[in-house]
């Protein structure tokens, strides 16, 4: 190091002034996205344990005495909720794993195989899904009565894994992408079949798009109304048909019963969330390949 | 690139058929529905183009579109950015990842119904805690509701608080699959924070970007629940946005011609607002990605 | 006995071809190395035997048997990936016990057999680590162990060692190259290292652009390179290769540098016969070009010193002669200035001659 | 994986089929009012008729509650099919337009041969609106007719007397808008104008009407321009509260039940909701009286009504009509009555249970009597509410004036009443 190369030694004092704002910027960031996020949920969430009268009072009360009255309510009044839950339960795992089975398989061959076909149907896969789904009901419901199929778990399994295979699919091809090709080809010389290399080398890889196309899927299931309303009256029945009824358009909503349903319906959600992002920080295919 | 052979083909199966029986075979019929005239129980009677002409000769559709292209383009963007953002800093490090986690998405898992009347009640003009608190700051009564500038502005925020943990998910999931020995190098090479973001960081994101993107056009074209919990379209249908015009048009009176060409013409709106994105992604399959 | 035909093989990419007619044999036991640039065709090659890249014409045959549609794993072959394509998310001896776990190997025997292979690799401490916790040497030794164990008819290796640094590479080269001598398995490596190639090879296959530039032992290779290519390819530093003029005067051969420089030949020296009027291209290693007199270095060559490059004991000498460029290596006694005047001295024997318009070695 | 959901699918949809093949399962489509007026629900002293009639007739109830929406919604879709599993269904009247009474069937010879009992004892304008194409279609079962709710506390706390007359009622919902020093508004007059009924309720006081039973549109009437003025004028001076056009019913009840407005317009049987005593900070201080008019002693009401059908295309008609009948029984309205119902027979009112029961039974006998419905069932009757909401909206916000609205209604109105005819 003869001339302009030298090392000049930075400024450590500054140095650490700049990192400790930067930690109180990202804090406050964070803080930003939690009020942000979780204010209307809290809300919600602590109203359904106020009493009728105290929900809508401004200011609103931080700290009251909680009252279980809505949950006992919600167990002995609108007695359909928890029986309904467990049909919510049903077709929305249902739901999820055929998504994500049928996501798996074909974002695998969408990532490996390319030519003109493929990347046509890929925008088919897209536009597909551009008719709103209310008009779609609209030659579906016959075709469901008469396949018998109304009031089913299955009809409601089929239908919502459907509206979320076109995008899963094109989740799961980007995760599949950045696997490198020479593990599967690994995987085809240590005798694997296209099956076993999908789902014991691909496919862990790509929890990461499992586990968001998991929660895309659960979350719509567990909380759609529409195909819901149409398509099943009394032993599919889901959850939130229960919580539109509490929101009746004749005696008004009932707030305090709807609120402690809604928090009930949070629960499962928030436990799978919490659940899938392990999966999802998991960071698997650092050390595959190369030095 | 491997030759698409019969294996790969039958791993197509169960997506192609579900998206076939549920979706596209419907899609057609509805298709044909929009070139007839008819309602509940009653016989089609075809009437050719008629249904497309009364909607597109119809005043209220276009308001309607007019919103629904600033609302969407509003949310879908807004919500790129703070997504990005949002995304990039947990990407810096996490403390107490799940809760954190939990909490991010939980505007997502209430459902939309309950999310929007929950904004609502907290907005509502003299009685919401918040439109008393922004009433207290002294802005003035904030009535948002009989002005349709406003009462758009409370939609694209509640859609946006409602979805943003979709957009943040999946961008954050794609930030994260990027290989560590990326940054590595480009830490090496002397790249700043700010550099490893824009040089390796959002490059390597695009392809999620661009999932993100397309879907929610799809899924922001036809914003329904908060509108129409919101204003139902008023006040006088000024706030309508093209899902509540499908409604009041062709649901509400049971006129599925309406209805359906409605549909139709909406996924003609969605193909052209999204339309860029999804040419590139038709490119980057065509080149067959990285 | 011949384990391996490769019989007039063709790949092709839509209308473009990559490999052209390609034919050889590799014998049991064999230590086989296709070696060249870049894109010359050798790991394509190499991924037809293993059966991951279809055959587009000719045929592959094992004992004998076409094989053409068989999967990787029914023609028995074993994979080494340069990039070593290590499964992530499952232990070392996970790694290695994978091709056991698929063909149903019980448990007991899977680990006894994993067990010994990494004895054998020294990895037998390793076995409960993930990959992203070796590093590049370990890495790459389970990648040779996961093809080890399941005992195959042909090993395959794709650049196994251009990952890795210099020190290294030479140390994985020796174990690879002991291995086989232990294991005697039948092997085809593929690799753009020349210096591999010769240390490792039982025979050499050079490719250029789809097609065999040569065959042989790496001795054939280096001593009578079959043209420019291969004589360029092979050997460090490269071969000084330059265009001159062969003529005959007074009964003796006169050697003339497009640039003017000669270069003066003892009576009596043999040359082959001479093509395109005597105008050819002349060959000779830096290694054979010597500053001192030896017995049978009777040719001489004299020029001035460019450029000095020392390795150590030896050194590169570079030496403008006639508007060629000539590099030497000779003994480094601190004997060199640049500038300075120089004559060469090698023995005609080592002279490599070429066909200027073929490049195919005459003689 | 795939193989097994497959499996369990099939499964699910064998048990799901087994199950609708019971014999002898009756399916009701319904709000859950219906359904509690029927059967008393959860009530302590539930009146269980529905469930009386079942027993003695070896009958399961399948009862399927939706709300008034998808209830329709759902109605119609499943009247479009060959053959519903849908036997007994209730309708809102605004929903019985002549094509979706096609779909039902006409009750004239069942009760012909099976006659109600003392069906000349209901509501006269209900029955009538129930007859479409000269065929009885449905039978009517609970009414909802609006009043005027006022809560007595804040009046006597402005020291403003309780109206009887329409002038007085603006007089005193103006007195009675105030603002509490914490900045809590309270509003003179409280309703919803997100939909027609309560629009047409206060309008109809000024002697307004949109379209008559015969189909003659009065919207461009000096009454109606008087009503939509001063409508607007209420807005614009803050007596009407400030987001009145997207205010919903919940809103309504939730400003009502604390405090921040005086008078409401509502259905009487509101009454219940309004002052319960977990919910309202003033229960049993909110009153209801028939909405007044300029001249003393004659309500203006409005009503809506739910009736009875039976789809076209159900299987089990005459079971299904046999529980009508059960329903619409003197004895069975007073019952409903007690579980809830708006009793659709005047002379329930006149019911000692009924007197001891609900307050303000002697009220809305009044509103039943002097009752019309809002709108008449025709082709386009509910884009007509569409067009009303849309033009009334314009007028009290002031996007409109008065006379503009109303002249846009007339021509609009009159288009939609000739394409239908």
């Amino acid at each position: 190091m003869t001339d302009a190369a030298s090392i000049v030694l930075p400024n450590m004092a500054a140095r650490r002034v700049a990192g400790t704002v930067r930690a109180i910027v990202r804090t406050l960031l964070f803080v930003l996205i939690i009020v942000w996020s979780a204010f209307p949920i809290l809300y919600v969430v602590l109203s359904s344990f106020k009493q009728q009268k105290e929900i809508f009072k401004y200011p609103p009360d931080i700290i009251f005495t909680p009252t279980f009255e809505h949950y006992m309510a919600l167990a002995t009044k609108w007695t359909g909720f928890f029986p309904t839950m467990a049909n919510s339960l049903i077709v929305a795992v249902g739901a999820t794993l055929l998504a994500c089975a049928a996501s798996i398989l074909s974002g695998f061959v969408y990532s490996r195989y390319a030519n003109r076909f493929l990347a046509g149907s890929v925008l088919y896969l897209i536009a597909i899904r551009l008719l709103p789904p209310i008009v779609v009901t609209l030659p579906l419901f016959p075709v469901v009565d008469a396949l018998k199929l109304s009031d089913t778990h299955i009809v409601l399994i089929v239908l919502y894994a459907t509206f979320w295979v076109s995008l899963c699919t094109m989740i799961m091809k980007t995760f599949i992408d950045k696997i490198p090709r020479t593990l599967d080809e690994a995987a085809v010389v240590d005798g694997a079949t296209t099956m076993q290399t999908l789902f014991r080398v691909i496919m862990p890889l790509a929890l990461q798009g499992v586990a968001a196309c998991a929660i895309f899927v659960f979350v719509f299931s567990w909380n759609e109304y529409l195909f819901a309303l149409i398509f099943t009256t009394q032993h599919a029945k889901t959850a939130p048909l229960i919580i539109s009824e509490v929101m009746d358009a004749v005696s008004g909503t009932n707030w305090g019963v709807l609120f402690a349903g809604v928090t009930v319906q949070l629960l499962p959600v928030t436990l799978l969330v919490m659940l899938a992002q392990r999966f999802l920080i998991a960071g698997l295919t650092a050390g595959s390949v190369k030095g | 690139m491997r030759r698409l052979n019969p294996a790969a083909i039958l791993m197509l199966v169960p997506t192609h058929l579900l998206l076939l029986v549920v979706i596209a075979l419907p899609s057609i019929y509805v298709f044909w529905l929009s070139l007839n005239e008819s309602t509940y129980g009653s016989d089609l009677t075809f009437v050719g183009l008629d249904n497309y002409v009364t909607v597109l000769t119809s005043s209220y559709f276009w308001r309607a579109a007019l919103n629904t292209l600033i609302v969407v383009n509003a949310v879908v963007y807004i919500e790129l950015l703070i997504a990005i953002g949002m995304a990039a800093l947990f990407l810096g490090g996490v403390r107490y990842p799940k809760i954190m986690f939990a909490i991010v998405l939980m505007p997502y898992a209430i459902s939309e119904v309950v999310g929007v009347l929950v904004w609502k009640i907290m907005l509502n003009s003299g009685s919401g805690v918040l439109a008393r608190t922004i009433e207290s700051l002294g802005f003035g009564m904030f009535n948002w509701s009989v002005s349709p500038p406003l009462a758009l502005s409370v939609v694209t925020l509640i859609s946006i608080w409602h979805h943003l943990p979709f957009t943040f998910l999946l961008i954050y999931a794609g930030m994260l699959a990027i290989p560590k020995s990326l940054y590595e190098a480009a830490r090496i090479d002397g790249a700043t924070p700010w550099q490893e973001f824009w040089r390796i960081t959002l490059p390597l994101t695009i392809p999620a970007i661009l999932i993100s993107l397309i879907f929610r056009f799809v899924f922001a074209f036809r914003l329904f629940s908060e509108v129409w919990l919101l204003t139902a379209g008023g006040p006088a249908r000024l706030t309508e946005v093209l899902a509540v015009y499908l409604y009041q048009s062709g649901f509400k009176y049971g006129e599925f011609g309406t209805a359906s060409a409605t549909g139709w013409l909406m996924v003609i709106g969605s193909l052209g607002v999204a339309s860029i994105y999804l040419w590139a992604m038709h490119r980057r399959m065509l080149k067959g990605n990285d | 006995m011949v384990a391996i035909n490769i019989d007039r093989f063709v790949k092709r990419y839509g209308a473009l071809e990559v490999v052209h007619d390609i034919s050889f044999d590799i014998e049991e036991g064999e230590f086989l190395v296709l070696v060249g640039p870049s894109g010359c065709g050798k790991s394509t090659i190499l991924r037809m035997v293993a059966g991951l890249e279809e055959i587009s014409g000719g045929e592959l045959r094992m004992q004998g048997v076409r094989v053409n549609e068989l999967s990787p794993k029914e023609r028995q072959v074993a994979m080494v990936f340069q990039d070593y394509a290590l499964y992530p998310h499952m232990s070392v001896e996970q790694n290695i016990g994978f091709s056991l776990e698929l063909a149903r190997v019980p448990k007991a025997e899977r680990e006894a057999q994993v067990k010994r292979v990494a004895d054998i690799l020294q990895i037998g401490h390793l076995l409960e680590r993930r990959p992203r916790e070796l590093s590049g040497g370990q890495r790459q030794r389970v990648a040779i162990g996961r093809a080890m164990v399941r005992k195959p008819q042909l090993f395959l290796f794709d650049e196994p060692l251009s990952n890795l640094d210099a020190k290294l590479r030479a140390e994985m080269r020796g174990q690879i190259k002991r291995l086989h001598q232990t294991l005697k398995t039948t092997s085809m490596y593929v690799t753009h290292d020349q210096l591999e190639a010769m240390t490792l090879a039982d025979r050499i296959i050079c490719l250029f652009d789809g097609h065999i530039a040569q065959m042989g032992t790496p001795h054939d290779l280096f001593d009578r390179p079959a043209n420019v290519f291969v004589a360029e390819f092979i050997g460090s530093p490269t071969m000084n290769i330059v265009p001159i003029t062969a003529s005959k005067a007074e009964g003796r051969t006169v050697l003339t540098l497009a640039g003017g420089g000669e270069v003066s030949l003892p009576d009596g020296t043999a040359l082959p016969s001479l093509t395109n009027d005597g105008n050819v291209l002349a060959g000779i290693r830096p290694e054979h070009l010597s500053d001192t007199p030896t017995p049978g270095a009777t040719a001489r060559i004299e020029g001035v010193i460019d450029m000095l490059e020392p390795l150590g004991s030896d050194i590169l000498v570079t030496m403008q002669v006639g508007g060629a460029t000539l590099t030497a290596r000779c003994t480094d006694k601190g004997q060199f200035q640049a500038g300075q005047n120089l004559t060469l001295h090698f023995d005609p024997a080592r002279l490599h001659l070429f066909d200027s318009k073929t490049q195919m070695r005459l003689g | 994986m795939l193989r097994k959901i497959l499996a369990t699918a099939v499964l699910l949809a064998a048990a799901g089929s087994v199950s609708a093949q019971e014999p002898r399962t009756l399916t009701i489509i319904s709000h859950n009012v219906h359904k509690t007026a029927a059967t008393g629900g959860d009530l302590a002293d539930a009146q269980n008729i529905a469930g009386e009639w079942a027993e003695r007739n070896n009958v399961t109830l399948n009862w399927v509650t939706l709300d008034i929406g998808p209830l329709h919604d759902r109605l119609l879709r499943e009247m479009s099919l060959g053959e519903t599993s849908v036997d007994l269904a209730a309708v809102l009247n605004t929903r019985v337009v002549p094509s979706v009474a096609t779909l039902l069937e006409p009750l004239g010879p069942h009760m012909e041969a099976n006659p109600i009992e003392d069906f000349e004892g209901i509501s006269e304008g209900l029955r009538e609106a129930t007859v479409i194409n000269g065929n009885v279609v449905a039978v009517p079962y609970r009414h909802a007719t609006n009043a005027l709710h006022y809560n007595e506390t804040l009046l006597e706390e402005r020291g403003v007397a309780v109206p009887t007359t329409l002038d007085e009622l603006l007089a005193a919902a103006r007195a009675a808008t105030f603002t509490r020093d914490d900045g809590t508004r309270v509003y003179g007059l409280v309703t919803t104008l997100d939909t027609h009924v309560t629009a047409l309720q206060f309008l109809s006081a000024f002697g307004a009407v949109y379209i008559d039973a015969d189909l003659n549109v009065h919207a461009n009437s000096p009454e109606m321009i008087a009503g939509l003025t001063e409508l607007a004028n209420l807005y614009k001076e803050g007596v009407l509260p400030p987001n009145v056009t997207a205010l919903g019913l919940d809103e309504l009840i939730a400003t009502m039940r604390e405090g921040r407005g005086v008078f409401a317009i509502n259905p009487f049987s509101r009454y219940t909701a309004l002052n319960d005593p977990a919910a309202s900070l003033y229960p049993g201080q909110i009153d209801v009286m028939p909405f007044p008019t300029n001249d003393p002693g004659v309500a203006s009401a409005n009503t809506e009504f739910w009736s009875w059908a039976i789809p076209a295309n159900s299987t089990q008609k005459d079971l299904a009509y046999d529980l009508i009948r059960e329903l619409s029984g003197k004895d069975a309205t007073v019952r409903a009555a007690l579980n809830g119902n708006g009793p659709v027979r005047p002379a329930a009112y006149e019911d000692p249970r009924i007197i001891e029961k609900l307050p303000y039974a002697a009220a809305e006998s009044i509103g039943l009597r002097d009752a019309s419905v809002a709108v008449p069932a025709f082709a386009d009757a509910v884009e007509a509410t569409t067009v009303f909401i849309e033009e009334m909206q314009a007028a009290v916000l002031g996007l409109k004036t008065p006379e503009e609205a109303a002249a846009s209604l007339q021509t609009r109105a009159e288009e939609l009443v000739a394409r239908s005819k």
